[in-house]
């Protein structure tokens, strides 16, 4: 017996004779002679659960993660409190277990959900218009594409450098079939160039694509860069890549008529987990409703006249619309999305703020602090917001494996996605993050840089 | 439901967060502000700064622990009660999984951790993909893809790459006309043309018809097998060769690897590019439309343009490699849905080589009987659209019930809500009318399945005296029948604040 | 309810794990056999083995699942609707305590393990000693009693061993009429007599009678304070002064501290001994019927006398100290419900001083609000029984609407039922005709309180057009009104297997 | 505003008014002048939830969990696996947040385990009636002398020394006010002395109170033991402490025609806890039913003819008959009792013996590889199931902590408890513990022991 069936030898016996076979053999006659397997699998014996426990416990205690030191981690994903209400709620059968809300009548609650998420995406973002969610970030970038390509059906996209490294990579893998080709805009000073920009637009541009703050931490003048793109006769669609945990303090893509807002909602009460599952926001205008990507819950009412939910404007989706949809996707992620549902109640208006500021605070109280060592200095001077990115005197991988021996991961090397940047350091702060671990990385680093210019003074 | 006896469910107003919300009220603390306080535009030029705030909720921990508790309870969920929606493989979720998912070391570890301090995770990746590679037959595993259709769209993109390395440019991608939406539209988002491939009166591929198709413009074949009618594909090495002679790759679509596991394998099959649905056949709970996971199998040829970076043993250790120079690049960030793949993996741990082949037994088991009981106590009303042997799940038409009660297949859908079953998919396959698909897998007992279908026999014969009763239902849900066509045309979409 | 319209949940048929077993099934997968297999008789001679092992359920691991998850749904929770049961503090239950609950240093810590290797416990049962010791005014701290009426006993258990250790024996303990039943239940099990103490018209303790009951022979006052009408004792100090003459001792049933934090102390009031229940004050959850923890703290005098072992602090660290001469000993094992002083003590670093102190506060206000609110929508047929400011909760008498409308208390609560509300306590305490006892909490909102009143408003309307319906309810819940009389009198309290 | 109230400052003036009163302040005028506090209370500031988190997280971290050790930890709770479904059961708000089951209607859930649970105690022990729960093990033998002091009235307790020392002594502080004595009957070769047990019966004993396995780990021969205690022409109760993971391979109580078996309910899927919460279990002959503590569910039906259980016998208890109560008992252990019943039902049949019987073949490999040991010997013969007691010949202190630098905790040193094992030592095997672990505790000890001889040779 396998390990979560039932079926006994006697139920076995019973079936086979309802079905009117003599064994389960031949309920695989379909399958050719030569091409069944006719051995077992190649696979470790079934284990206990116990077993299964330790072995998967010994694996995850290879891993240094976010509580076995002191991390400043960023990048794209953020080692952000999540409050225990989120994993309650979450692991509830409820919406842990269902499909995709098909049967709206025993689905008010992830339908409910969904309207909410929507509402709060839209709220954040100042967009009307959301969907229930993707994957996650760098694809929700290429899922705003594709619009973009399905709407004006143009053939260049124009990137910043800013955009995270993962995104302009998925959106050159992702858009191989679309006849398009991908240019990048290069940084000044940490932001965009804008006049780089104002060069790289032309009538053949489907979509511009920016992000907020950018990948070195950097908060982009939107004000100033928006218009480049969108004050044309016939302006290409602005994309704007936005970490939803800054949209208290900073502006928000819909006060500079961007036309599409994307995102990675991990920092919303999603886990780390080495990068996924977590979910992507998509934001649009409400032109564009009709051509989203992903499912859409809407309001309407029952036979009785009791307010519900549903899915709604399924004719995009590809269950109905086949090769006609706007887009693939199928399964997302509700749960993820749920998620950060339930985090952003749990914040509330005024906790969304205070977190956004305490953020921001921090981030230049370390930013000064590290900027004020010897032998490193800041890497632009823009407003940074969550992170933000300093360049070290010294080689950043030595300096790095220094401070891991101390208990502190000091953040992500710039180097491998912008050689430009050698050895710098993206360094991302968090209300896990405490003045005094900043202070403990801002010793750390200073010893760390120091002796590694000390030892490469007495090599030299 | 009279209004005296109307469910507190039902008496109570469908309300949001929002709507909950009231001005001052939280259930955030915030840790104290630890650093100067320097003024606000030094930190943030104003003209960067929002102006009003996000208009979120303000409720209290207990308000919102309620009111998401409240709403869970307004979903049907496979913990309780029988789930055979055709096609998505409701088996049960192990709470195992969730147990180890969530140990810190997993669901803690930064996606950017430098690979020498993630041996654990990138040894548990390997290791995945060792046993994907063993169970599809395929040498080669990427685990990046965040879902099926986002492994379909890995597949399309390797076959455009392994075409253009050859110096072809081909157009069109061959499906069956069964094949699941999500084949269609991914073709289209990977620059292909769709053409239909004709199944014939036995729901098999129609073989004539795919010769006639099968030119030298064809990149691929996406191919179900066993179909999404439940069936296994007889033809499938004649169909490969077909396929092969052309040039063109042969992808298969991962979503019914369940009735096949340990007993064939899509590689020996002939198929160049797997899918797997994690969230399906490896049981990641469906989270209300996930998170999944899509990883793909595939050939040695198809291997140069695998995603990046994939991961690779590295003398006694685990690596990540970027330097992969033919690679389709990435399709998303970081290393893929990992918090899936611990769960997925232990599964795997859990059931082992023999465990995983006697689940898709079973599941095969479980069809074919609940077909036949079926058959038995409803045939007449809802013949077996083919008359065979099925796979892990099987089709029935409801066409003759329309006929004869008066009942369309969403009537039936909607009654077995009261008796506390999910209906099965209705409406799909296409080629089926009034089409209902039914999976129980292999998670279910016998006698769960003999209810389900004396509830179904149940019903008929209640239509048979009233089909009113059917017709208007559900009664005993949250809500009842809602009106869909009214929400499409003027759409709220989100809460008016 | 019309059978074509009843819910699932009444559709099914209640069903035993028993009644789901078939012989062969199973979920727990045992580890290998790692150790050499000598015959059993060697090992445990036959005559001491057992021959027809017990009949325990044979049910797959998705089935037992699913049985405890639906067995969940027939249940109504704190997390699902207001539970406004008095006397019984149901708060919400932050998630928070779970989750440091369940860490591995907490929950896989074993009570045998050295003092020196649980630092970490010791010093979180010392810390949350010193704050009840705090809360309550009193010095010293034992958190060993299991729930309230073990603390009760607790109390009694040092009230004679303070007397004997000044060699007297006395034979009586008063409680005054309005006390909970563990009152007396533990007088009796702690080998004294009741005295009952009357209550005067404003539902005080009655001191004429109190000064005539209260002679040499009394041992003791167990007094709830707010009493279990809600009601503060202005009284206090002299009840206090009249039990201290005659050397008795004064016991506080911590069971309506959740009145009280931060704003008056029962050390202060000359409170002997004291004990808190964890799960009402300090939020452990309730898990139907426990587990709970009830910690005591007393007076100096009381001191020499607590169970032993006590966490003490011992240099930089903390110890368990058994040498301990006076002691009443152990009332049960290990150093008691460690689970719970986790969770409580979670709450009290959550709320610190002043949140505690709130909680009461708001706890107060909303017993009061409550109180207004009922009286201007109900008053007329559910009197408050007396008419005062109320504490954390109070008393209404359904008897003018028992003659009014003919229905009992009983009747309401049920009707409750169906618009989604727990009932209040009804029947107690027994001084109040058809009684209910209402505490809404802190932690429940203005409109939760509102939207309650209007209910109970709805009801007796309802009632004033056809009582019936509130007699014969409710309709909407998994079983309608259940036979108690039968089940008493032909007890069937486990499976025939 | 505190932290999980809702009350506005609006909310607050509207209710206040609703009341009447003008100020919270006034809503406390019976507290006396002299009684008000006055002053906040001295504890420390509310923190938020992530810092609660990590500070509990930090004491934690400060224990030595059988998560960090090599534990063969026992002497009456067990590191026994617990199945993630136990967890995921008992987390459900459902089962977690409700009150005792007053209301019936509503209760279904709690009231059907209860009935399962009483079924399985039942089962497991052979007898009759069980109740839903009390408190934890030695406590439920201190409620069985009270019913049996209910039941006979008499004045004598005789307790085995093999009753786990922590029973011996609550029954004694529980029985202060009865009037009662509690003697002791001495063992022999590890089991109850039966001379010694004939000698202290007399008809003035109330109750013979015997452990199996006793606390050394020993099968005692109740075979033997209880006609001594039973054929009398006025028998005391026979009460019987149990270890419930044991009834698969020994006799159960109701072969012996045992009165009362009580025991703790720990090692049935309930964690270590450090000591509690767990689970005491309380079952007895059809003839004590209305003397049984605690609450007991009862099968009946509703109005309209459904299968419905209810709390039952409540004449029996506290809140319907005060003073003149079986037990005091109120709050008890639902969720834990569950815990078990979810436990019981995942093991089901089979797995219950053969869990059994794993632990008879390890502890006796256990027991085999410590005594064949330099410096080590078996305490006893007697058969064992689960735990055994060895003597050392060296300080058992010395030894142990020497264990401990090694990441193996040997077990329990029994003097504290018995001075006259004075370097022994009580080791308990589990599931968790496989033979690669026992190989490496005979080896961590065997070495220990030595070095202890050694050192002392050396000192001598
Ligand atoms: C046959 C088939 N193919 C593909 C998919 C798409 O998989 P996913 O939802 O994981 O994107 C599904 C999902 O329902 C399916 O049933
Ligand atoms: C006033 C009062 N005293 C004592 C108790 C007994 O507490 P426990 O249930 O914790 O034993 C209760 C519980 O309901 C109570 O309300």
């Amino acid at each position: 017996m396998s390990r979560y069936t039932s079926a006994t030898d006697a139920d076995r016996r019973a079936m086979l004779d309802a079905i009117g076979v003599a064994s389960v053999d031949d309920l695989f006659a379909d399958v050719p002679e030569e091409l069944r397997l006719g051995r077992p699998l190649d696979l470790p014996a079934g284990k206990p659960e116990q077993e299964v426990t330790a072995y998967l416990r010994d694996l995850a205690a290879r891993n240094v993660s976010a509580e076995d030191e002191i991390s400043f981690l960023g990048a794209g994903m953020y080692d952000h409190y999540v409050p225990a209400l989120v994993d309650s709620i979450v692991s509830r059968s409820e919406f842990l277990t269902p499909y995709t809300p098909y049967q709206p009548e025993v689905s008010q609650g992830g339908l409910q959900v969904m309207f909410e998420y929507q509402t709060m995406i839209s709220e954040l973002t100042g967009l009307p218009v959301s969907n229930a969610s993707v994957y996650e970030g760098p694809s929700a970038l290429a899922a705003a594409a594709y619009l973009a390509r399905l709407h004006n059906g143009r053939t260049r996209f124009v990137v910043s450098r800013g955009v995270h490294p993962h995104s302009r990579e998925t959106l050159i893998t992702t858009s191989a079939g679309w006849g398009t080709t991908v240019d990048e805009v290069a940084l000044a000073d940490g932001v965009t160039d804008a006049d780089a920009l104002r060069d790289a637009i032309g009538d053949d541009v489907a979509a511009i694509f920016l992000a907020q703050p950018n990948f070195l931490g950097a908060v982009e003048d939107l004000e100033a860069l928006a218009p480049i793109a969108k004050n044309r006769s016939h302006p290409p669609l602005l994309i704007v890549q936005v970490d939803p945990m800054t949209l208290g303090v900073l502006r928000p893509p819909g006060d500079f008529g961007v036309d599409v807002a994307v995102g990675e909602g991990q920092p919303l009460g999603n886990r780390l987990d080495y990068g996924g599952p977590s979910f992507g926001f998509f934001a649009a205008q409400e032109a564009y409703l009709r051509r989203m990507p992903g499912r859409i819950a809407g309001e309407t009412t029952d036979a009785d006249g009791r307010r519900g939910f549903v899915l709604t404007l399924q004719t995009r989706e590809q269950h109905i619309r086949r090769e006609k949809a706007t887009s693939n996707i199928c399964t997302a992620q509700a749960l993820n999305a749920l998620m950060g549902t339930i985090y952003l109640s749990w914040l509330g208006r005024r906790g969304y703020l205070e977190l956004g500021e305490l953020l921001l605070r921090r981030t230049d109280y370390a930013r000064e602090r590290l900027a004020g060592l010897d032998g490193v200095e800041a890497l632009h001077d823009q407003p940074v917001v969550r992170e933000f990115a300093v360049r070290l005197a010294a080689p950043v991988g030595r300096v790095v494996e220094r401070c891991w021996a101390q208990g502190v991961n000091p953040g992500y090397p710039l180097g491998r996605d912008y050689p430009e940047y050698e050895n710098a350091l993206l360094v991302a702060i968090t209300e896990q993050r405490s003045r005094a671990e900043i202070d403990t990385l801002a010793d750390v680093l200073g010893a760390a840089v120091a002796a590694e210019r000390q030892s490469a003074g007495v090599t030299a | 439901m009279t209004v005296a006896t109307q469910t507190p469910q039902q008496r109570e107003h469908a309300t949001t967060i929002f709507e909950r919300s009231v001005e001052g009220r939280r259930a955030f603390v915030a840790p104290a502000l630890d650093v100067p306080q320097r003024p606000l535009d030094d930190l943030l030029p104003a003209r960067f700064r929002r102006a009003h705030p996000p208009r979120l909720p303000e409720v209290s921990e207990p308000e919102i622990n309620r009111h998401y508790n409240r709403l869970s309870k307004r979903n049907f969920d496979l913990d309780t009660g029988f789930y055979p929606l055709g096609s998505c493989t409701m088996k049960h979720n192990p709470k195992l999984h969730e147990r180890v998912a969530a140990l810190p070391g997993h669901a803690r570890l930064h996606p950017m951790q430098d690979p020498r301090r993630a041996q654990g995770a990138l040894r548990l990746m390997w290791e995945l993909q060792g046993a994907l590679s063993e169970i599809s037959g395929l040498p080669h595993v990427s685990l990046q893809p965040s879902a099926g259709s986002h492994g379909e769209l890995a597949g399309v993109l390797l076959t455009r790459a392994y075409h253009e390395a050859r110096g072809e440019h081909r157009h069109q991608v061959l499906a069956p006309e069964t094949s699941h939406g999500t084949n269609p539209a991914t073709v289209t988002m990977g620059g292909y043309e769709t053409v239909k491939v004709a199944v014939d009166g036995d729901g098999n591929v129609d073989l004539d018809d795919l010769r006639l198709k099968a030119t030298e413009d064809v990149a691929c074949l996406m191919l179900t097998n066993p179909s999404t009618l439940g069936l296994f594909e007889p033809n499938i090495s004649e169909i490969a060769r077909i396929v092969h002679a052309v040039g063109a790759t042969l992808y298969y679509d991962g979503a019914n690897l369940n009735a096949i596991m340990g007993r064939t394998r899509p590689g020996d099959m002939g198929f160049d590019i797997v899918h797997f649905n994690l969230h399906k056949s490896f049981t990641q709970p469906h989270g209300g439309g996930g998170p999944g996971s899509g990883p793909i199998a595939v050939s040695e040829r198809i291997e140069p343009y695998l995603p990046k970076p994939q991961v690779v043993r590295d003398g006694d250790g685990f690596g990540l490699d970027f330097d992969r120079p033919q690679s389709i690049g990435r399709l998303r960030g970081f290393q893929g849905n990992f918090g899936v793949f611990v769960r997925s993996y232990a599964y795997i741990l859990s059931l082992g080589g023999d465990g995983l082949t006697e689940a898709s037994e079973t599941a095969v088991l479980n069809a074919n009987y609940l077909q036949a009981r079926l058959t038995a106590l409803a045939g007449e009303h809802l013949p077996v659209a083919y008359d065979r042997l099925c796979m892990h799940e099987f089709v029935l038409s409801g066409a003759p019930m329309k006929q004869a009660l008066g009942l369309r297949t969403l009537d039936l859908a909607k009654r077995l809500l009261d008796f506390g079953y999910h209906p099965p998919t209705v409406y799909f396959p296409l080629v089926v009318e009034e089409a209902l698909m039914i999976e129980p897998t292999e998670t279910e007992t016998r006698e769960t399945l003999d209810a389900f279908a004396e509830a179904v026999a149940a019903i008929l014969a209640e239509a048979a005296e009233d089909p009113q009763i059917a017709r208007n239902a559900p009664y005993s849900t949250p809500v009842r029948r809602l009106d869909e066509a009214a929400a499409a045309k003027r759409p709220v979409i989100r809460q008016p604040l």
